[in-house]
């Protein structure tokens, strides 16, 4: 009966159009499960078995992954209770804690974050010591660079919509060097040579604390509410996008090199 | 006990630390294949266990170490360690391995097996069990909340997110344009330029120290030296005013360190040629740019007629000096130090004039 | 001499780990170029003349997925500039129109979007109408209708952020009907049901006007500031995120499924 | 000029309007093959073009059609006329081949072509130019901001966005239960169900009528009799109270039209029987909920044994009954409309005391 029942649905138009292979215990079904999934596709159908050995990968890239669609999820939670506006956002936050009953997203989103910080240096640090930034792997390594470097702006970013003297103070020290960027930093070394005057025209200096590198990052003078919405924006749609769009040629570059990094025959002490 | 403490306060200023660190980091990559031996690791992994309990009774240390978001820098801190430890036992036996003829062990079990189930089932293993954990953090750590921000009332000291503490401490030795802007970015392109800048063939898809010594050690002292130890540096030790602080040490915020560091010129013109500081600026620094000058444009070309011949031919015009360049920044920090230390050095090059410091 | 610095160039390291082929002027490099580039491996290497046809696609698939990143680029913009905040929005609406150098940002999203719901239906007509969701399409025909809601969705919940009149009226005209949701709004039929008094117990309806289906939605009794910053936080990340999730099967569907429908050799008049 | 006016103003309201665009719809799929040929359909366009330019003309219909967010559903109008136009233009031509015994249009040119250049440059070019038309748009028409909202003063008429006004125009007909929520949720489960329903193996891949006569006919006649027409009708015939306004008629807030609509067993016990309302509620309604109960539950398997036999036997049981629950529910809008105009029927089943009315 149960059986019977098991047949009709897995017979059906409606069951064969979305799953299009058997139950996956033959060869055949489990390449076609990895083969027909969207998500699944990501992975090769076959994997050389060490990189399944925790010792080898630490799990760390996978880890990574996981952790920003943690982030992900909690973050778009979060937001539903939070407005990025000077009068509330410290309230929200406060709220948050107090009366929504799911208060403890913040606190995983928060500790989330720091432990992707993590978890990205010591996938870097894997990759590096098992060398699998070498031929053909360099561009995705450099890729894999740009996304550690999305990922502490993530956290930098989201470092301040708390707002509270944590946030806006140490938001104002990361940001403070901003100000000293040669050229287009107000404080720079070779800002004031950006100047009219020095080709004998007027005396006017171009860079000054309100148009500079880092008047553009804070959106103002200093950390201000300006600066609260623009890291909210930052932090919650842009950086995500990009980091989101990187991950996904990160992921197709990895597979189309044939998947995690196997050993060569090149490993013999003589050629050394 | 209390002279225990005050050994490792004395030790942990930076002028001692550093240093400390700088020597056990190049002894234990010489000795990888001892320290890596499983009685070894555990006999260190059981002696920082014991000495962070050991702490944890001191009132000052577990204030600084249990606050919410230095929690995270302690568990980097071991995992660093451990992920280290892993890499490099296995490199100690892939590297035994391939001096006998062997084949390195993740060659040996090369073959393929499936994604499904296989693959799937640890990764969802490993999710589950993260995500386990993550809650339980949660749970049992509030993410920190203090008062409402003001832009009138800084703390002190004021610290930069903790990720970022190692470019905060270098502010010490150097002026924000290098230490917030120049060397971010080169951190960042010499990080994309090591697949271009290493033409070692060898070493893909396994863990080896013997064949990738140079690499390895490079990339090493950058990660576990200049970026965790500093940070190390900056979460710990550093209290109000920037001020050095060891770890059973209370944060006096009146704590006040005689600042006795001297420009490059004024170590030339007063302390050496007594003649006193010439008023024309790049006359004053002409010394220090000469210096910085040579060290940037001048050691390049010159180590590749003489040490480095072989590998300057090897690695081709571009690939050399784009390597060199990023090592060098790479060394200024060292450099910088040391002479901080021996010298009380502030700057090389002092045209406060256009805010170019170095 | 300029031939010896393209030669250079293209045969370096650095440009033959990000571009894997040749200049796409040959058969091998042409199909090369398709499969090595994450975002033009969407398309099949070669594909039925007559899908280039304009009388036959009318374009309209493509034209809705380009309308979304039309949309997508200038939302995140307008982002940095709006205020999901009752006391702010409108205001900034207004700035963003005097003051802002993008203030056609503005125009663009708002027209684009009505042009996409019409790209999508049409869309849509296209594909009903040369039977493109006959087997093995089924599924992915599915996939569309609940894009096509998305797109709907999408579209409410951004004629909401503009908080005037216009904006705040067509909102409560459209979310109204939610009140009378069977069982689970207080206005609904056999919502008078869902009380303990039918089983004899006290006599207290389960369903009110403050926590019904409308409830939920407008996150009040009626479209006020909670409403606003919830239709944001789903204008700007939820559905959008949702969305892009499914474009991303139904494109991986179509792909698979053999790109754009072709004529089975099964239509002479006989065999009707 | 003003008796044309006049004219067009009487017929376009919903009773005549909602009338003939059926029988126009109908006329013009049966002579689809003469209705497309370019000439005639050429004649149409231009008769559309003059009908609107002239419209423009006058200020009621103007003030209506060029309020910002109207703008796109005359476009849209144009573009599924055009649409329409063209797959059935495709439709008639190849239905004629393969009478002749040819293969469509599409499977002529069935070589297949590189996607670089041939189609990347389509698509780079498709969104260049609507990338542009939408840049015009956009400089040339503001969007449109009205006063702060108050949620006090509610506007007169208040109206849904544009793409749900055949949901709002259908609260004429329905209580919101169904008009907002019963009815929605079928149009997207009937959407969804539709290619398991379709068990016609021929037409994918080319345009044709002939082959598929009822699905397309079906399929048009809910995209563009029930939506399209009825955001029309709800967009420029409704105004203030939601009363009907001709398209070169004023806006008038004091326009009164007498409500005189009645229920089912109003008309049975008073009209008919004449013995008043029984004030039990289900002996009350009894018929209009047989009525329903009937329409929904007795129908589809009395047409599966008579009219519809061999559909309902090729269908098969559950494709049957789900195809049959939708059309079903399709098809009470139309029904309620003619009952409507008939016999001012309001509701054939009025449970008001549970908010069930039908």
């Amino acid at each position: 009966m149960w059986q019977k029942i098991k047949t009709h649905i897995s017979e059906s138009q409606v069951w064969k159009s979305v799953i299009r292979h058997g139950y996956p215990d033959t060869r055949r079904n489990r390449t076609l499960v990895v083969l027909s999934n969207f998500f699944l596709h990501l992975h090769p159908t076959k994997v050389p078995s060490h990189s399944l050995k925790l010792s080898y990968t630490w799990c760390m890239g996978g880890l990574t992954f996981f952790l920003f669609l943690v982030e992900t999820l909690t973050g778009v939670l979060l937001m539903f209770y939070y407005r990025p506006v000077g009068e509330y956002a410290y309230n929200d936050i406060l709220a948050l804690r107090e009366h929504v009953p799911l208060g403890i997203m913040r606190e995983i989103h928060r500790w989330g974050a720091h432990a992707m910080v993590i978890t990205v240096w010591l996938h870097m640090l894997r990759v590096f010591l098992t060398g699998s930034y070498k031929p053909p792997r360099e561009f995705n390594w450099g890729i894999g660079v740009v996304l550690l470097t999305l990922t502490l702006l993530l956290s930098f970013t989201g470092y301040l919509l708390p707002w509270d003297q944590l946030a806006i103070w140490a938001i104002t020290v990361g940001s403070n060097m901003a100000r000293a960027t040669p050229f287009v930093g107000h404080e720079g070394p070779g800002a004031k040579l950006l100047n009219p005057g020095m080709l004998g025209l007027e005396d006017v200096p171009l860079i000054h604390a309100t148009d500079d590198a880092r008047f553009v990052l804070l959106g103002g003078p200093f950390v201000g509410e300006a600066t609260l919405l623009r890291f909210y924006v930052l932090h919650c749609v842009f950086i995500p996008l990009a980091a989101a769009t990187l991950m996904a040629v990160h992921f197709w570059r990895v597979r189309k090199d044939g998947g995690i990094s196997t050993p060569t025959d090149d490993f013999s002490q003589k050629a050394l | 006990m209390e002279s225990v403490r005050h050994l490792i306060d004395w030790l942990a200023s930076p002028i001692r630390f550093l240093p400390l660190v700088c020597v056990i980091f190049f002894l234990a990559l010489r000795g990888y294949r001892t320290i890596t031996r499983p009685r070894v690791a555990l006999a260190i992994l059981l002696g920082a266990i014991i000495f962070y309990v050991l702490s944890l009774l001191d009132h000052n240390f577990r204030h600084i170490v249990a606050k919410p978001d230095n929690v995270p820098i302690t568990i980097m801190l071991f995992l660093s360690g451990f992920c280290t430890y892993l890499a490099l036992r296995q490199a100690a036996i892939n590297d035994e391995r391939m001096e006998r003829g062997l084949a390195p062990l993740e060659k040996e079990g090369s073959e393929t097996i499936f994604v499904w189930p296989d693959l799937v089932y640890i990764e969802f293993l490993a999710a589950v069990l993260v995500g386990i954990l993550l809650t339980i953090w949660s749970i049992e750590l509030k993410a920190p909340l203090e008062q409402p921000a003001s832009p009138f009332r800084a703390p002190n000291p004021s610290k930069a997110p903790w990720y970022f503490l190692g470019l905060q401490e270098m502010l010490v030795y150097f002026d924000p344009w290098l230490a917030g802007v120049v060397f971010p970015t080169l951190i960042i392109t010499g990080l994309m330029s090591i697949p271009y800048m290493d033409m070692n063939p060898r070493g893909t898809g396994y863990y080896s120290f013997k064949q990738r010594r140079m690499a390895i050690t490079l990339y090493l002292f950058g990660f576990l030296f200049l970026w965790v130890t500093l940070i190390t540096l900056g979460t710990f030790f550093r209290g109000p005013n920037w001020n050095f602080f060891g770890p059973y040490e209370y944060w006096d915020v009146h704590k006040v360190q005689p600042l006795v560091n001297i420009n490059l010129s004024e170590i030339i013109y007063i302390k050496i040629l007594g003649t006193g500081l010439p008023s024309n600026w790049f006359l004053r620094e002409i010394w220090g740019l000469l210096f910085i000058a040579f060290y940037v444009f001048g050691l390049p070309p010159l180590l590749a007629k003489t040490a480095l011949k072989n590998f300057a031919a090897k690695m081709g015009f571009i690939r050399y000096n784009v390597f060199m360049l990023h090592f060098l920044m790479m060394m200024l920090l060292p450099i910088k130090m040391i002479c901080r230390w021996l010298f009380n050095l502030k700057y090389f090059v002092a045209v406060t004039e256009f805010f170019f410091n170095i």
